[in-house]
């Protein structure tokens, strides 16, 4: 069965029904994002009237195709899915080629009408007839960086030169919207976030978070796994899934339907029972599920995750350029009651306050330094130096605000040199923030591109820093346990 | 529809699992009764066993703080009467004597099947604020020792048990419980829901005693 | 008193001592936002060597200027104040005319060394001798929109077009830093965000809070005020003047050190005294003023308000094009206890159902509805129409992803008409959240410049709508009561 | 130093301002003891009355729940021996025999002096969860109703109030309560603290009893 999965990510030939050469229709930025993303095999678009679309050669029906097809893309009106597979029918009789369908059209299922209903059993029950998986109806469709494939039409506004890159994250969403506005935050951060898979759901017909996880727990690509989540059928079963990954791989939720009128919306919209809340967050904290509750809270995480370092525990040292700012992270930071202001090495006090301004406060109170604006590129770096050289710091929230005569450059540079490239953003995770706009944007655009990954508040900092903390814990736990 | 386990089929049953619980004896006559009271040393609470009474006190028939052996003979006696003329056709099944167990930290413990998740035990903070509160956590079954002691962690109960107002509470055996519990429901996969509250936790090293409970079968 | 704050903030003829002909100094870019900015009166550098900078005649003392010049900024190194100090009483035994100093320059009171103490000293006791205010030291300086003053060394890359716009936000800071943050990441919102009256005040070594406070009262173009605040010597009195001032104008405050750590990480920055977190914290509420918790929250609050109208009442309808976010922000409008969900009048939800795609969840829950994908431009603008035209509803939430296929240009052109042109905006709130990044960048750009704020996501609209229904209720038992 | 007001002075002053708290009177002697109680209905409680002696019940000068003239007269020769053992150069102002207050909804109610905000008023959950739930709201003195009114809601015993548990309690007389400390307190400035632990909240209608007061001047 995860064969036929292989195929979703990984096609041997992809078939776009509903292909068109208008530029305002998905099916003509399907084949787009595909050329975009680089797929590297071919690309078979199906259109009655048209002789090629972007290049490519169409071909009227999909039974037409010579080529061995293992992928295909309906993005077609829902009322022809009839015809469709009764095409499809004739071509699996002749090659039986087919693994995988991903049916981004909406208006079946979902529509709770007899007649979509009824489409979406037409879909459903002829593809088992040949074993071939669904992912949809009703989705935005899927991206594999790593294979180059992009199946969506979701016009992200990345630059091409970033498609295709690879990242650690998978991301399953159950909302297509959700899906879409993930994607396009991702990619207007200051270097556009690349996932490893990306998976919209849609309405479950077949393919169901349970297929995803299990694929995700085998793929060696996959390091930390991303769900939005409206509700499942089988939680329970769900929830075993989710525990026996947790062990190996992170996976952090961004459930709703919280409230009970949350759930209310939940339930008409995906229509899936949601499922009493506080029993999935019990169930969540058991097993190591990190629960994210915005959606900057989960980007954030993702990402801190994806960077493959956990921290040794919960002592995290604040270092600041700005005592605002400081005060600010101090604050969120004691909200997390996970998290604790590590009391340094005297060497390492000494240290701060030999090379740092006068006016530096170093270590009031224990575990926070502030550097003072009159700190400089040296400063910045060679204090965060020193704070991560602290055998008693287990990671480092890095906050400036790049007062007018740094260089921003210069201080990005000099960070990357420091933690990529002397490696000390592999001895202990770093959360940089360098809040200031725009004017810092190229900045940490230059960071980002190099790995190190930037964030928008000392808030969200404190935020992935402590599920970092709260996920070490778990593993902890469980090898303590088992 | 479910039923409830009587109160002493309950009692029975968590003792089984060494759950620590207020000794009762059930006594179908004022001399069984008598008996019984001696046995556990007055005052004891008394109280009509009858899984059709569901409102007991409201039905009159608990009786706390009986301490003489004429009190008992007065409250079997009255608490047979007022069950008779509560619920002419209920089932009883005698009238139970129970240890009077000595006030302690008030936790609650218990289990919910979920229709989706299955069993999810529970343990917070009883009394009053129970509702108001609500200083609860939860858990799927199976749980570990790690994982009670973890959901206990995230309760407020867990601040006083911990010494928060002076005394150090029993929490070794509130753990043990859990578990305890956690393999009750297990092995007795009819059982719908359990409340023990209150279930009354004492200084560290003296154990804790469940007073009432109540077990709902599918 | 407050007539020298006049001068603040509206000077007669504006010298800079410390300009300096270097782009890389704070004295030059001063003078370059001030050219920016567009102040209408004049300007003197004072520098001992140039001629003149950016095209300006330079003086080489301030006592040489022979107009009448009515604020002072200093920007020169702390150790030569004595000097300036001289020189500014010879200025003001010959002309008096004086009534501002902006002190930016830091190494003053703030290092609590015996020297610092005594450069602060000699600034204010000579300002004192002449009736001179002081703002600072140790300051970003002022921005004054409306009356073109730009005192601050702080790039913030707005673009010089969008500079000395106006707006009814004035803002104190406590913090250097987190004043120049701001300052960026609003000029880096879709719309630059252009406050009235912009004050980060440093030492306050004389003017304050208190003195601002004051100010703002009385000054017709402040509509909404904002706080950053770490702490105050003398609470009670602080209280008492924000207590007075919220029952005519809003006021927001960002307060840290609410942990014991953070207040302690407040004394060492400030040196004021902190206070216990939970007095201020119970003053805010007993006094109507709003408590915000993050940066965000605090912008969003601040401009919410600035629109200038409140609700009616806590009735939040949510309007979503999308199920995910939308119930994602029902969870997070569930946690705002002061919100309700309304039920609309049946002729509502009658012309929402005429009016909206067939797939289209009309109020179920109550109070929520969900135009669905399908949703084109009309669909968007009147349903949102028919929703505002429902005395049930007080104010609105209005969510969508713009799908691949919406027009984005015309969708905000659309909301455009029916908020601006047609005064929807003026009749009750609406919380716009257009969640797609950069996709939607112009298309936000177009609302904001039309006056039309934007949120960043669906939870950011929330936190507004309830501050907006907190305040409009403060306002109503301040009424009911007086 | 600070000081406490001694119980008594405590008492005379919240009752002058109609603050509702238990009745208590003073008694020098075994024979106005006897005549305290009969005036107060038995069972009464009685404990010393000293300023000198802040932890009476560690000092075994509190005797709680005395039934008959009989116990008062042994309760009165102990609480005095007993004040005399732990502390020979304690000054002893009498013995209070105080009402026995039914027991309530157990509220806290207190003001503490800040130093930059000047006094502070509290209201909130009392019982052994004071420390742990922290269910207080605060104010700045002087408060009007709609202030004790709002902080009120802020506590989660004002749900218990409106009668989350079945009972609504007297809601007016706790706000009530709540204005006229605020007025006590603006006009005796040199108090710094005051503390009503346990107030005794009743059903609706049916008042309120304060029964242990402590007032700090400075
Ligand atoms: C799938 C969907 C996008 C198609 O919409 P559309 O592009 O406007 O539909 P069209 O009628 O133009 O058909 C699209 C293509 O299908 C093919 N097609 C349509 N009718 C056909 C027919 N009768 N026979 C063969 N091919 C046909 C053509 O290739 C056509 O493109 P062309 O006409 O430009 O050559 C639409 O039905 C849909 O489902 N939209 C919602 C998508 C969505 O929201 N998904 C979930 C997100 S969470
Ligand atoms: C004020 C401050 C920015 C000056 O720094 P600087 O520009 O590097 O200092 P400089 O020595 O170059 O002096 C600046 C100007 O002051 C004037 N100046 C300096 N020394 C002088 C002297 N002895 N006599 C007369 N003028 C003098 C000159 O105009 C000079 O500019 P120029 O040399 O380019 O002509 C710096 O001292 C400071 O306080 N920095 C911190 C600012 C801050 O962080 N504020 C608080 C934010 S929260
Ligand atoms: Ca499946
Ligand atoms: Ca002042």
């Amino acid at each position: 069965m995860s064969n036929n999965l292989d195929a979703l990510f990984n096609p041997r030939n992809i078939a776009v029904v509903g292909a068109s050469s208008n530029p305002l229709k998905a099916g003509y930025i399907i084949l787009d994002n595909l050329l975009s993303i680089g797929y590297p095999k071919k690309i078979f678009p199906i259109n009655v009237s048209e002789k090629e679309i972007l290049g490519i050669k169409c071909y009227k029906k999909l039974s037409e195709v010579e080529e061995k097809v293992e992928l295909v893309i309906l993005i077609t009106p829902s009322e022809i899915i009839f015809d469709i597979m009764t095409d499809l029918e004739i071509r699996m009789k002749k090659k039986n080629d087919v693994k995988v369908i991903v049916c981004a059209a909406a208006n079946y299922g979902e529509t709770k009408t007899p007649e979509g209903i009824r489409r979406q059993d037409c879909l459903i029950n002829t593809a088992k007839q040949y074993g071939i998986r669904v992912v949809g109806p009703n989705c935005i469709g899927i991206i594999d960086n790593i294979n180059r494939v992009d199946t969506t039409f979701v016009e992200t506004l990345l630059p091409k030169e970033s498609r295709g890159k690879k990242g650690g994250i998978s991301f399953i969403s159950q909302s297509g919207a959700l899906a879409a506005s993930i994607l396009m935050m991702g990619a207007s951060q200051p270097a556009p976030i690349s996932m490893n898979k990306f998976i919209s759901i849609g309405n479950m017909a077949d393919v169901d978070f349970i297929d995803l996880l299990e694929y995700f727990e085998q793929d060696e690509d996959t390091k930390v796994i991303g769900m939005y989540m409206e509700g499942y059928p089988d939680g329970r079963k769900l929830i075993d899934t989710l525990a026996r990954i947790a062990k190996k791989k992170p996976i952090i939720v961004l459930k709703v339907g919280r409230s009970e009128i949350g759930a209310k919306a939940a339930n008409s919209h995906t229509g899936s029972l949601a499922g009493a809340d506080a029993v999935y967050d019990a169930a969540f904290r058991q097993y190591g599920i990190i629960r994210v509750y915005t959606i900057e809270e989960m980007m954030d995480t993702l990402q801190s995750l994806d960077s493959g370092i956990l921290p040794k525990g919960n002592n995290v040292f604040i270092l600041t350029q700005a005592g605002g700012p400081g005060i600010y992270c101090t604050d969120a930071y004691m909200d997390e009651k996970i998290l604790k202001l590590p009391v340094v090495e005297e060497k390492t006090k000494k240290k701060l306050t030999e090379i740092l301004p006068d006016m530096a406060n170093v270590c009031s109170p224990e575990g926070y330094a502030d550097i003072t604006a009159a700190a400089n590129v040296y400063h910045h770096v060679e204090s965060l130096r020193t704070v991560m050289d602290d055998d008693g710091v287990d990671s480092v929230i890095f906050i400036t605000v790049v007062p007018t005569f740094l260089p921003r450059k210069e201080l990005a540079e000099g960070l990357v040199k420091l933690l990529k490239n002397e490696g000390y953003a592999k001895k202990k995770p770093v959360y940089i923030c360098i809040m200031a706009g725009n004017y810092v944007w190229e900045c940490r655009k230059i960071l980002e591109e190099n790995g190190i990954r930037t964030y928008n508040t000392p808030a969200h900092c404190v935020k992935a820093a402590a599920h970092m903390v709260e996920y070490k814990w778990f593993l902890d736990s469980v090898r303590g346990v088992e | 529809m479910s039923k409830f386990l009587n109160e002493l089929d309950a009692r029975n049953l968590l003792s089984q699992y060494e759950i620590p619980m207020a000794k009762s004896f059930l006594s179908k006559t004022i001399e069984e009764a008598k008996e019984a009271a001696k046995k556990l040393e007055l005052p004891v609470v008394m109280k009509i066993l009858s899984s059709d009474i569901i409102h007991k006190t409201e039905a009159g028939c608990v009786f706390v703080g009986v301490k003489t052996e004429e009190e008992v003979e007065e409250a079997f006696t009255k608490i047979c009467d007022n069950a008779n003329h509560y619920k002419p056709d209920a089932k009883i099944d005698g009238v139970l004597i129970q240890e009077m167990a000595p006030a302690g930290l008030e936790a609650i413990i218990g289990m919910k099947k979920d229709p989706q998740f299955g069993p999810v035990i529970m343990v917070g903070s009883g009394g009053i604020y129970v509702e108001v509160f609500k200083d609860v956590a939860l858990r799927l079954l199976p749980i570990t020792r790690l994982d009670a002691s973890k959901m206990l962690t995230e309760t407020k109960l867990s601040q006083i048990i911990n010494g928060a107002r002076g005394t150090v509470y029993d929490k070794e055996t509130l753990i043990n419980t859990l578990l305890k519990l956690s393999n009750l429901i297990i092995e007795n996969p009819t059982i719908e829901e359990i409340d023990i509250n209150p279930f009354f936790l004492y200084e560290e090293g003296k154990g804790a005693k469940g007073v009432d409970a109540l077990i709902k079968l599918a």
